[in-house]
């Protein structure tokens, strides 16, 4: 049910460096949180940073009524964010957003992930699996310790992973990109979801559009209000289209039939 | 929030009569904040703000600026939008009637490049029910006069508010800007043209720039500047036409809590506006209300007209 | 920080010359904010500052306006000192000469209420030795012209620019006053009576209410808005002005930090001026050389004016 | 040495509701501060709040280089402040100001305090002591709370010290103005010092004016440089004065001949 709660942290660590999981009971937001979608969270009490900040579902478990999320300090928001302590309370506000559209059960998808863009394929993939679909990971990790965290998770949900990163200290060395197209064309993919930097999401639609996979992206855009009212995060998804999709409202997921 | 539990508690009264515009409580979500008042449905009840002024609209589509269309600044931020919006006609025949339904007190925000764009817009307006005033925005820049904006030249304020007057019984309420030398020949102007009330401020022109690309941030290269950092450009404002204006004021600029809105009620706002504060805090328009009426309780206050421009009297 | 000590190393040209103000270093410390140069000397070097303008001086000695003088605000404050200042003689005599042998870039800050008076004070300075600039304050109320803000009208600030230029050699740089509607014509105005250089911007005009006991919070009602708050404000006036006027730009308002100050190069300013951020942080000025420095080594740049205007190129 | 430094700190607690005392390792600050000087504390690393807030020297150990302050939470600095843990770091400027002027050896002081305002008091008691002076204090607490963590640290300076409290939960029953009429008729008063609510000082300038007994006032003013550069924090201390003092760098202390 969307709200905004004063959600109270049960559990916040640096799980690699810079990379912080941050777990909070916000049991009605959690209610009905579908994989895909964000909270918007308040960084700290006074005016600067003003906005809210949007992180994926890293992880829910609508049970206990408890979110989690992974996110990258890049910014003041982010550092302000790391310094919350256990027993502290955050204010967020969600579920927002349209999330992944979920395929018929039985299915073998494809998640491609790169950087802390994994975040909402791991929830997406717990769901998927609970819908008894074959599920596979690829990513791209930015060093071995985010690489480790990243593999540690997909193991917990069962889900095979190949991990890429560019010195190869573990699985593949280079790109996710170089990795999809060495593993892609040896297994059976009904549809890909992909999330992570822009250019990896463009290669992996291209790849999917030439080989006829359907297939969804996660995209990103600086937001202010997170519920389409401000029209502040537009995106042109395809150079001829006329109007802006808002990234909040009608995305963050969107098809890629819809993208160039 | 259910319609039917809205009964209120006795206390001072916090309703306005904004010249002409009733509301039920002194607080009004800006356009362009709160779209067309469903956006925010899971977080708050339209109908139990004071006024919600949608969106601004134009006689035709627009399809707005290219991104980026935002951006943080230091409590405050950027926006170009563009003015995004699905032109008049769309409003009046699938927002409105939703909105009218829904029991939300309505102000149109109305936007041009002519003189004649307004009033045409106004006059699709005046025809419709369940529309309580017409807000005027005048930082648009006029095509006919090279670009200049409206709102920066009092001859062209006066014209274009006695020219949707003309069109439109509705109560006419012009948004000024704040970027002028002198904030009250335009208001005076725009009493001038008929005005009801003046609403103010507008977003401060401001820019910024990334030092990565080197570029400006925002697709349009400037953008309204609004949030916490130009309150006291509002409030400054505000005061100096509740000292030489007889008109009511919607005060806003910056607004983020209860004691902004009093500062700003202080300084001679019949009611007070929220924008930037709402996507802080999407509840703000109740905790204001609230916030208010328990102000005026606690000083022994029957209704907030008594503190609407107390900072005057000393 | 002893001046033998002072050996720079080699890198990055950051010295610039100012319409003929030569600083060693881009970063001046803005005037009001910094007093004589001698208030901060036991956190930073006056003489290691690429600038020192120092305060706001009239012909006579001023007492300045009643408490309370300042008041926080979000990413701001507001300051209504009211030009307290001993009177140009006093400056002349006493303050400079320490400046002189300390071996500060001194740029005098004038200020008055008729022309006359910027012309008397301009030409007691110009006979001195050890006052490297003028900066003209043209944020002050002419009171021959009913109290009107000299910088509000580009016919008076041709006029008092021209009247100072007549009465020194030394460079002219008025300081151009925000709260206007079109800066471009104020500076071209500035230009026009033979500015030098043009700094911009000084304080938004603003105000702040104390809700408890419902007055200004400032004993002169109306003070200005300086900090983080202004900077979008200050890099689009400053962006719009670097389009259309060939004058070098003295940027400033809001800078607390080197990417700041990158964004006032990258707008158009040739130099820039930090004023609020020095309250937070005394040795700004060295931080922010050093991090322009560094800027330029790390993108392979020789001198600071392949920065300026940089955001006007692509 | 005046100094910006970041302060490590040392102990950070809560001494009685929403006050806190906070100890911090600042060398060169503490090297050669002087009772009744003030340090600039910046509250928080953005830029709302935005400038120091200024604290009185509650202790200062300069072979430690350690300084004590004594804080209550007012407002969103201060409530920032509050949050900075052990081992953390706080930007802090210092020392400030005209400290007290220091009495000949041996003589009877009276110190009187109100408030967080006897914060400076503790500091140049402990100077006064060890320049053997006898030191009685008298002093106006909010609560009981608040008056035992005063108490107990004239207690361990060996000052005796007599409390009020309005509710007369300690000491006297009523104002520290009402006690002072009340004790210093029958003791030795070489000297007063004194700092706290304007209308408590006012009533105690008063008094010692009346009684021809030296002393000196700590005042308050909202500041922005803390040096006397920007003249922000104007008072004028008669009504005939032509000029305005700066609070920051002519006092926080004044003698008492200069006040109205
Ligand atoms: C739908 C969505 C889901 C996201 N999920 C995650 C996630 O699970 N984990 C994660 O680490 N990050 C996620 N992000 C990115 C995250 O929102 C930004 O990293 C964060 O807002 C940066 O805030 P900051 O204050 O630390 O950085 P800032 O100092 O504000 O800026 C640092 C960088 O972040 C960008 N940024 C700033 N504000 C926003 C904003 N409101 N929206 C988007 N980008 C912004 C800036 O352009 C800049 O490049 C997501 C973004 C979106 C839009
Ligand atoms: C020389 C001096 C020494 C002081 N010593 C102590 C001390 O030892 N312990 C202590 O608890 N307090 C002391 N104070 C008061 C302390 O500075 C304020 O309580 C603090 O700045 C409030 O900050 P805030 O952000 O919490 O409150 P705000 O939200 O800023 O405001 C709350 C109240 O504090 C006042 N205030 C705000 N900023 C300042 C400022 N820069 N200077 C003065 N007052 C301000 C406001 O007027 C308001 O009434 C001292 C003040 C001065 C001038
Ligand atoms: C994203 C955004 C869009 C806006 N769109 C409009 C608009 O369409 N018409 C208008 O008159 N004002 C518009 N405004 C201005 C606001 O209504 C308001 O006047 C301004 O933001 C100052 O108030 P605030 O500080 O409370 O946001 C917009 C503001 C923002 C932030
Ligand atoms: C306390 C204070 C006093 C000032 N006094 C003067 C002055 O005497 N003359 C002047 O031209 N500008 C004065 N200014 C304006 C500053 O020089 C500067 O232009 C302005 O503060 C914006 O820059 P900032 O945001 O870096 O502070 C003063 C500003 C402050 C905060
Ligand atoms: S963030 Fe406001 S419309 Fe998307
Ligand atoms: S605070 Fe700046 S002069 Fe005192």
């Amino acid at each position: 049910m969307p709200a905004v709660e004063k959600a109270l942290v049960a559990a916040h660590q640096e799980v690699a460096q810079g990379l912080y999981e941050i777990e909070v009971l916000a049991p009605q937001i959690a209610s009905g949180a579908r994989p895909g979608q964000f909270v918007h969270v308040r960084p700290g009490g006074t005016s600067d940073p003003l906005l809210r900040r949007p992180l994926s579902l890293y992880d829910v478990d609508q049970e206990l009524g408890s979110i989690t999320l992974l996110y990258k300090v890049v910014g003041r928001g982010t550092e302000l964010l790391s310094r919350v302590k256990s027993r502290e309370y955050i204010d967020m506000m969600g579920p927002l957003g349209r999330g992944f559209t979920l395929p018929q059960t039985g299915q073998s998808i494809l998640l491609i992930g790169g950087g802390v863009g994994i975040a909402p394929l791991i929830y997406l993939a717990r769901v998927l699996k609970a819908q008894d679909c074959t599920v596979q990971a690829a990513y791209g990790a930015a060093s071995l310790q985010d690489a480790a965290v990243y593999q540690r998770k997909f193991q917990q949900l069962g889900i095979e992973a190949w991990p890429a990163t560019m010195d190869g200290s573990l699985g593949y060395q280079g790109t996710v990109v170089g990795l999809l197209h060495q593993m892609a064309p040896a297994i059976k993919i009904d549809m890909i979801y992909t999330c992570g930097p822009e250019g990896m999401m463009k290669a992996v639609t291209d790849y999917a559009q030439s080989h006829q996979i359907p297939g969804e992206v996660s995209l990103e855009e600086t937001m202010a209000c997170g519920v389409g009212a401000c029209l502040g995060c537009a995106r042109k998804l395809k150079p001829e289209d006329a109007d802006y999709a808002k990234v909040c409202k009608d995305g963050p997921v969107f098809s890629m039939d819809l993208m160039a | 929030m259910h319609k039917d539990a809205a009964i209120s508690k006795p206390g001072p009264d916090i309703s306005v009569n904004l010249g002409g515009l009733w509301m039920k409580n002194p607080v009004a979500a800006a356009s362009g904040t709160f779209g067309y008042g469903f956006e925010y449905q899971d977080y708050i009840d339209s109908a139990s703000i004071g006024a919600v002024i949608v969106k601004g609209t134009t006689l035709e589509k627009r399809v707005g600026n290219p991104p980026p269309r935002i951006c943080e600044t230091a409590a405050g931020m950027l926006n170009a939008i563009g003015l995004e919006n699905p032109g008049v006609e769309v409003f009046v025949t699938e927002y409105l009637p939703r909105l009218r339904q829904h029991g939300v007190t309505v102000v149109a925000n109305i936007a041009g490049n002519t003189v004649e764009d307004y009033e045409h817009t106004a006059a699709i307006i005046d025809k419709q029910s369940g529309v309580a005033a017409i807000e005027l925005n005048i930082s648009c820049p006029n095509v006919k006069q090279g670009g200049l904006q409206f709102g920066t030249d009092p001859a062209m304020v006066e014209a274009v508010v006695a020219a949707v007057k003309a069109r439109t019984s509705l109560p006419v309420i012009p948004k000024l800007s704040p970027n002028v030398t002198d904030i009250v020949t335009i208001a005076r102007a725009a009493q001038r043209g008929g005005a009801d009330a003046l609403a103010m401020i507008n977003t401060l022109l401001g820019m910024a720039i990334d030092i990565k690309t080197r570029r400006p941030v925002l697709g349009n290269v400037f953008g309204g500047l609004s949030g916490p950092a130009i309150k006291p450009v509002a409030l400054r404002m505000i005061y100096q036409v509740y000292r030489e204006v007889d008109l009511p004021i919607l005060g806003g600029g910056g607004i983020v809590n209860t004691a902004d809105a009093l500062e700003f009620i202080m300084a001679g706002a019949t009611a007070v506006s929220i924008g930037t504060g709402l996507f802080v805090n999407p509840t703000l328009p109740a905790e204001l209300s609230l916030g208010i009426k328990q102000y005026l309780t606690e000083h022994g206050l029957d209704k907030i007209g008594d503190l609407v421009g107390a900072a005057h009297r000393f």
